[in-house]
């Protein structure tokens, strides 16, 4: 964590957007501090709905954050 | 038996042949009664943009495993199953072709029809996948489950 | 374009072959968005009497023809569909072997399900069919449903 | 009708028990006459379920019956 900060995984129209479906931050330690340092790296997904998921569970709530995480963003899922 | 995630996706469209062996397998189960299927094929669709060809499927695939277990233990709690299937496509499906695949087999009709109509609600709503609708090489859409 | 009564009956089992070109035929019709499919298998069941090893189907065919006809007209005008098929075994067919095939297609999910299982309960309860469980050469059971 | 009255057909357990698929039935001019004749000559149809179709539509009242009518014992229906 103290060399690349915690996985972010993209998916899907988030993924397009930021033209990433794998990146690194730093100095965020829970959901809503990854939140903030989001809109101000990426400030196209402001408008863009989507959930994030941590260990592969999606969160509402303010999760803590380790460099263990796999943090993840997705979009509404349209599967089928 | 402890039951583990197993793998649901598959490069591409579903075969009819596919879907023939899968039923062909069952016949060694005569216990079974009742088979339902659902299966989701790839609509021509006419946007402002342009008309569908063709879906790319993507996922998170570790999750979506992960998922797809948790469903099918909740519905192999829920109703008095004999087998439940589930396949789905990853790629490029084209229009007319088999994208998803459910499969539930029972001694009576009742078990097997509800499982696999709530087990195809569940895929829709809960699994991390991703559709873009693509109109040509230059254009395309993020499909939106209604 | 009237419609008028055709043939559901087919001599023995259905064959997964049958059903994997059924399915395939609907690849052109690109309007289509859901199947939904529902298949009888004979079961093996512990009577009193032994155990069913077949059953054996007859009909009033010229009455079921019409009467299918009927209720796939009733189901027509109720869903959205764009196609509903049927077929029925008659004569012998072992356990593991499917004697019910109904198939539903539609641009949504939910009419193709709804219908298919309207369908299969009409079937059951309106169609002049009458299934012989056979336990050997010398003992049978007149099915009843449930 | 004259000759050999109305045609009757009988299908599964009706038809085992009976041992016919197909009989004629003179002077029945009706349906209700029809179930009372079936009664003396197939005593061993009394105790079981059956209706009756004429012309292959289910019938559930009194029916007047000819010459032409095709006639159908149809015991409980088991497909599927």
């Amino acid at each position: 964590m103290e060399l690349k900060g915690i996985k972010i995984l993209a998916f899907g129209m988030i993924a397009e957007k930021i033209n990433a479906s794998e990146f690194y931050l730093k100095e965020v330690s829970n959901t809503n501090e990854l939140l903030s340092s989001l809109n101000s790296l990426y400030p196209q997904l402001k408008e863009m709905k989507f959930t994030i998921s941590v260990n592969r569970r999606i969160v509402n709530n303010n999760e803590p954050l380790n460099a263990d995480s796999e943090v993840a963003l997705l979009p509404p899922f349209s599967g089928g | 038996m402890e039951r583990k995630p197993k793998q649901i996706f598959i490069q591409g469209a579903i075969s009819s042949s596919k879907i023939a062996d899968s039923i062909q397998k069952h016949s060694s189960k005569t216990d079974i009664g009742a088979h339902s299927i659902f299966l989701g094929q790839v609509r021509t669709d006419e946007k402002p943009e342009g008309i569908i060809q063709a879906i790319e499927y993507t996922t998170y695939e570790e999750m979506a495993l992960q998922k797809a277990f948790e469903i099918r233990e909740d519905i192999f709690a829920k109703y008095p199953l004999t087998c439940l299937h589930i396949y789905h496509s990853l790629g490029v499906v084209k229009t007319g072709e088999i994208c998803l695949f459910v499969f539930t087999s029972s001694k009576n009709r009742k078990a097997a029809t509800e499982a696999c109509n709530e087990m195809v609600e569940r895929i829709k709503n809960e699994l991390p996948v991703w559709g873009k609708e693509i109109i040509d090489e230059k254009k395309s859409l993020w499909k939106e489950n209604s």
